[in-house]
């Protein structure tokens, strides 16, 4: 059991504090230099219902929920009872002694009481009581508590009347689990000697806003759905701050062609969603590629189809990303992995957009979106923005809009510009912008509008965050994947070949374009791509399978789809099970062989 | 509103392309109006953005020598609400038809009314869908029969003034085609109230629905007592069998990109992402 | 209208799953009141057919013993249209939230009004985005602090009674959760109406915008001298900032399946398909 | 030059009456035993613009607009300037000669003038303009004169007082060509002698329209969008006569919403669109999966992207049709192949939807849409109508709406029937339809929903008119393809098996769930398949590399992809080209080998 990597689970009814109490402990700990993740579940119900809230916490990076509680916090019975049976043997109960009887025994469990409501009464303060168990779980496992103490003045202070009974009741738990637990716990943690190094901590969504500011996104115009709506309710508040605007639109149509408009006016825009917005969509992502108008669109994917289960993920909209769209409507699509990730990714998507003049679909899920993860400080001074390129309108009335040019790219005129007046159409157009039904122009500007994503595939090559690859070059297993399961991969990995097994993998953080030139380098030589996915098809498999057929039915490299459509991300083990698995068949087939 | 010192003459507002609309389209007048009004009021063409959806009517920002969008159909009002908050200082117009306004666009009209959107918006009201040869619109009136209605329409009309004025929209008249002095002066009106400006133009379409006689007989001028500041009295004129030309109803609280410089200055403007990112530090 | 000869239990019409709203939610109210419509009406479950879209409030159908249809956000009138075309003999209700109902769906509430669907429309208007966790809707006020609105809401807030009037539709009614008794009343009027019955409920939502105090304050009932056939009064009352209680408007020209059943009768409901084919033999 | 194989045409101003020449002279042909095949273009003016007419008679089956002129018939100047070019050497002119000025002996063309003007005004009636050159054709190419005036009967008919001066100018034309041309033109038409088979004379809409009622459907749902409109209004006037209903709406989300509506209330519901309506409707058709309510969605596809060309043609939504939704969400989709066709994949279309419950996309486009056939009478005692199974209610209150079963098929209770309450849950739910998001649950469903796919997949195998396939069953060279480009296939083939060379052709009209069966077989041996498709990605020419890579690579077998993207169909001979072109290139290769 190793110590500083701990996953800790507080289960009961929302409302009772579960996140608060997760949420600022996971601070305290990030603040005291450990590096954290979290995970949590929504209720069906608006207030009320059952929520867990799940905090790894470790002095290494970590990159997935973990594959077992070392830790169960229960602030009532129900919350006991619903939980204890996920809680590995031997494993740790913290509890409010006044509230919860834990089963004496129960699988060499050790219980770790507090008698939480008893301590907040004698300070006359209710209100103190997750105040109290966090302090418990500062002291319980090692943690600093000056770091807490300023974690709680930074998360609470504005409720300054209630500030010094706040600390007071940190004081109490903390004291109580010193005077009480004198023993070392079996899990505890040891934040590093040097104190905090650099670092952030935050959630996807607030990473790809972050991500979106550092673009230069101007104009967002949305329309509430869970899990994107805190992308809007964060640049609501800061976009007029950099003199940008939100706009919450009256549905998700209005939103998207307002972000085109705003585009068309010379603003970096863009909407966000989820699965249903996206459907909504589609009309105008053609439009905008059509009238080749940049436009970023994130989709925060959760389990559908249709309404489906607002609150659990799913990586089930690739194939609409890719796909959708009446006749042949190039786009981009792109998909962070990380809380970190979220925040470059959107920097390559706005350079996507202005650069090519293209719709880009930025590819997020309902577990990476309220995610909190500490990550490194942002390298701001390696961000490189390209701007969408200007027509010289030094020539007046010749502009040409929609120039047929090698790349496919056609400079830009925007609205306030002199003598770059022209109509971004939607119907097919002339290189000036006019409607045009020719058979030889519809192919010229079909083929123009297409070799953008051939100029951006080659000119991606050399921009940063577009592929990660790690692991053993030599390895016959590979994973390949995308999006947020990027973790529990390394995760599985680490395992795998800490035990011996060799494994490489490559997550593509563009997949329109695919980046090939890296994809085909990676897959030779290998035996079995696995490729876990959250959804039934295997979209993603199924796209690789198909692009490198010829290189994959050649050399014999199997594809393994590893499907989970369960509303819920990946646990590492899961990858590593399906790695020990191919391992076995590889092993087993050369000895046939 | 960015002007010029010297107007710029009707005939350099007219694009060299040209109209695919009928002979007698009641559309022409409508252009020929709005680019009369563009000319008077020394607009700059280097800030005027025209968007519009699908429809003969939609058609026309090709037309103007001016920056235009011709999106997909009903969503003028979006596209024009996202070009004039990115970009203040243009003037915006938004054209259409009945259709792309009251059918398959009129989801977004309230909300332009109620953000008070400073986008002057034309919709040539020909109560008929022309560009898809004549099937019955939101405006067709009732017992109008037509390959897509062959018994004869039984849905009530619509009653564009009227519903305007429900969603509390700053500015609200009617013109006619055939009435371009007038409308040009209702267009000028229209750019210059700071808000949202509804134009319905009745805007007969000679080949699926010939209204001139119709729309002739049943218009009549603004009753001069009117007073435009009263929406009652407007909503009154509005639910009347005459369908009055003028302006119904105006008022002048501040439009939606007032509002947005306003909370810029509020939030102040001056934000840095490093300061940003200070707040998650850990 | 099918009814049976006894009615069924309000408890019996209520289903085995659990509403999952905040206490105190006003759309427990408005389910109390439906129910007990339904039984006062007599109405036969297996006859009775509601639709609703996404929200809090759109997930009325599963707490009822009847047929439903759980659809996407904002078109539970496209749906109860269908449904109500399909079988004329159904009593069909329409349900959901101010913003299912004014945003996202408010491209549909004009044209079920002209249509005259004989659908009772039962809008629960909290004036918050309660499903999504307090977002302002289309009926939010002026200067309302929420997270998606950090400096305040600056929209006109939309006036759903005034709207829907100008829609023409046949029944405009205004009732609230907090007026049980009442609200049965005016669902049951509703119900009876042929046509599209549209009922505004004021129904708070206490965990985001808690209006109680402040629907008590605004209500009041609907003069008595009010005559509800009298469109201009209706509207006259709507715009008031009183927001009365009671039947706005109601008149009785034919709902749209008796349309239909007429045309079906002109067409002469009796062809058959060898009898079509024929026209296309050569 | 083969008697009984002619291409006309007719060009010049929309409204001159081109239409009407066309229109009429093709249904003599067609009345007097002959096969007719036209095509049209639309002008993008609303009213005038340039028109072009064209058909081709024969007295075999007619597949394709053929690739060369034979006949051209001009109005005006302007009609003969513009077309002149593309007649071929030795081809006819038949013109006003009171308008038009040929130039002599271009071409070797043969000219036949005749007065137009001067004849109509000779009765006073210059209305009769087009008939007095529809007479002149009618005798010119020999068709017999009765049927002639028969049908003018049955066209004109219902304008009484002007009958009489419209078959008086018939008769002009046909008595001035009488005396005029007496030399047996070099191409014309030979009816049977045993008179007009039976047979049906109609456009793809029409047939679709038609397909629609004998398939039961009772409600339409649409909105106007070119070329889906007339499929509405067909059925506006025809459905109030089986006791069904057209509603259209607001826009197409409205559309679908009320299918499906209708569809839960019971009725056999559908909409039509095209394009730019289909991607609206993307959010619906995820609930339609979701709820498992059966509903049928016509897009009569039109070049794109965007609003694009509304008027031109393109086989571009098939990725659209296949992959749209959020998430998983299953759908058939399926594509007739010519006018008759249309009426058949209906049928088959509602039988899926209501036999599985689920959306099915038919697959139009604007070539088919308004082409007028001649097709043999639709078999009507061999349809089979499926319906959809509905549920015992004999145990009132256990009634399971979405009750888990071994095909994924769960019977069905509609409004009306007793004790079959249940709300249809676009949420994830469990059997009984109530909201649950358990992962178990969440899985199970999934699975139920997708595994329809393999039940029909299965089934399908016997259902007629699922694939069509001919040619030579060990040809090496094979083709495959998708909706309207049979009919170029066909003849492309024809002429490249008289010539000698060696062809076999598969068309699946169901193209999801793939009749994989069929496929696999018709694979088999072949050394190489030309895939020709109207859009620029080859959409279907990748779902058929990727499925069957397996057997293609292993079996070193290549896919030829033959892609138009000019808003035009196929001429037969673009095919021809690339069978020659394909066999050239194999017997160089096997010569290499
Ligand atoms: C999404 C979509 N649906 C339908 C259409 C087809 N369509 C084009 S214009 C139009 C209506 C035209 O009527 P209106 O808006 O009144 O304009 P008008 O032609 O009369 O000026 C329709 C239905 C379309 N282009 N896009
Ligand atoms: C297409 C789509 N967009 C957005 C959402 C997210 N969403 C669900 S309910 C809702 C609004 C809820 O407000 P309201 O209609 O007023 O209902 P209430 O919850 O207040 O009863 C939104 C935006 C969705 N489910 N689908
Ligand atoms: S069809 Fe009607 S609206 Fe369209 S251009 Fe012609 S006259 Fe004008
Ligand atoms: S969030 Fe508001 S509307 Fe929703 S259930 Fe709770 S109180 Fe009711
Ligand atoms: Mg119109
Ligand atoms: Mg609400």
């Amino acid at each position: 059991m190793p110590v500083n990597d701990m996953v800790i689970r507080i289960g009961g009814e929302s409302g009772e504090g579960i996140v608060t109490i997760g949420e600022i402990f996971v601070r305290i700990a990030a603040f005291s230099g450990l590096e954290v993740y979290t995970f949590r579940t929504f209720p069906a119900e608006i207030l009320g219902g059952h929520v867990t809230f799940q905090a790894r916490i470790s002095d290494k990076p970590v990159l997935s929920q973990g594959d077992e509680i070392d830790v169960l916090v229960s602030l009532n019975q129900e919350g006991y009872d619903k939980h204890i049976g996920e809680l590995r043997p031997g494993g740790m109960v913290l509890y409010d002694s006044t509230d919860v009887s834990p089963m004496p025994g129960l699988d060499g469990h050790l219980l770790y009481p507090v008698p939480v409501d008893e301590l907040a009464r004698s300070i006359d303060f209710m209100r103190g009581r997750n105040l109290v168990m966090i302090g418990a779980m500062v002291r319980l496992f090692g943690l600093p508590l000056d770091r807490a103490e300023q974690m709680v003045r930074r998360r609470l202070g504005r409720y300054k009347d209630l500030l010094p009974k706040n600390l007071e009741s940190l004081n109490l738990g903390y004291n109580y689990a010193q005077e009480h637990f004198t023993q070392p716990p079996p899990v505890y943690l040891e934040p590093p000697v040097e104190g905090a190094r650099e670092g952030l901590v935050m959630t996807g969504n607030q990473a790809l806003a972050l991500g979106a500011i550092a673009a230069g996104c101007r104009i967002y115009a949305g329309y509430p759905i869970t899990p994107a709506t805190d992308i809007m309710e964060f640049l609501a508040k800061e976009l007029p701050k950099v003199g940008g605007a939100v706009i919450q639109a009256e549905d998700e149509i209005a939103a998207i062609n307002m972000a085109i408009g705003a585009s068309f006016a010379g603003a970096r825009a863009m909407t966000a969603t989820s699965g249903p917005g996206l459907s909504l969509m589609i009309e105008a992502l053609g439009l905008a590629s059509m009238t080749e108008t940049p436009v970023v669109m994130v989709d925060v994917q959760r389990a559908g189809p249709s309404t489906g289960m607002p609150t659990k993920t799913s990586q089930g909209d690739l194939y609409l990303a890719l796909y959708a769209g009446n006749d042949e409507a190039p786009r981009f699509v792109v998909a962070p992995s990380s809380v970190e990730d979220c925040f470059y990714q959107m920097i390559n998507a706005f350079n996507l957009a202005e650069r090519y003049q293209m719709p880009v679909i930025v590819l997020s899920d309902q577990s990476l979106a309220p995610r909190v993860e500490t990550c490194p400080p942002f390298r701001l001074d390696q961000i490189e923005l390209f701007d969408r390129e200007l027509a010289d309108l030094a020539e007046t009335d010749t502009y040409e809009r929609y120039k047929i040019t090698e790349t496919g790219v056609s400079p830009m005129a925007v609205p306030g510009m002199k003598g770059g007046h022209h109509t971004a159409e939607g119907l097919e157009h002339n290189e000036k912008g006019n409607p045009n039904y020719t058979p030889q122009m519809h192919q010229a500007m079909m083929e123009k509008r297409q070799r953008k994503i051939e100029t951006a595939r080659q000119q991606l090559t050399l921009w940063p965050n577009i592929v990660e690859e790690w692991g053993d070059d030599d390895a016959a297993i590979a994973i390949m994947g995308w999006g947020s399961s990027l973790g529990p991969v390394q995760e599985a990995m680490a395992r795998a070949q800490a035990e011996g097994y060799k494994v490489a993998a490559l997550f593509p953080k563009v997949l329109l374009p695919m980046p090939d030139l890296q994809i085909r380098r990676f897959i030779k030589g290998r035996r079995a791509i696995i490729i876990p996915e959250l959804n039934l098809r295997g979209q993603f498999a199924r796209m690789i399978e198909h692009r490198y057929s010829r290189e994959l039915i050649r050399d014999g490299i199997e594809v393994v789809s590893l499907n989970k459509y369960r509303g819920l991300p990946f646990r590492p083990v899961e990858i590593y099970e399906k790695i020990v698995e191919v391992a076995q068949l590889l092993t087993v087939r050369a000895r046939v062989e | 509103m960015i002007t010029l010192a010297e107007p710029i003459k009707v005939k350099d507002w007219k694009s060299d392309v040209k109209p695919i609309w009928c002979p007698g389209c009641g559309d022409y007048g409508v252009l020929n109006s709005l680019l009369k009004a563009l000319s008077d009021l020394k607009l700059d063409p280097d800030h005027v953005a025209i968007a519009s959806g699908i429809g003969c009517s939609g058609r026309f920002p090709a037309f103007v020598n001016a920056y235009g969008f011709h999106g997909v159909h009903g969503r003028a009002l979006p596209l024009a609400t996202g070009i004039k908050t990115a970009n203040p200082e243009l003037t915006v117009f938004a054209v259409g038809g009945d259709g792309d306004a009251f059918s398959i666009g009129g989801g977004h009209l309230p909300h332009a009314a109620r953000r008070n959107v400073d986008v002057t918006y034309v919709v040539m009201d020909n109560e008929i869908y022309g560009l898809t040869k004549g099937q019955p619109s939101p405006t067709s009136p009732i017992g109008m029969e037509r390959k897509a209605s062959p018994y004869g329409t039984y849905d009530a009309p619509l009653n564009p003034i009227a519903m305007v004025l429900s969603y509390g929209a700053s500015f609200v008249a009617r013109g006619f085609s055939s009435q371009p002095r007038e409308l040009t002066e209702l267009i000028k009106r229209g750019v210059q109230h700071q808000g949202f400006s509804f134009i319905q133009v009745m805007s007969p379409c000679v080949t699926f629905f010939d209204t001139y006689a119709y729309f002739k007989e049943i218009t009549a001028p603004m009753p001069e007592s009117h007073d435009p500041s009263d929406r009652m009295a407007a909503m009154q004129l509005a639910l009347e069998r005459t369908q009055y030309l003028g302006v119904f109803y105006e008022d002048n609280r501040p439009p939606h990109h007032v509002h947005m410089e306003e909370l810029q200055e509020k939030a102040g403007n001056h934000l840095t992402l490093e300061k940003l990112l200070e707040r998650f530090q850990r």
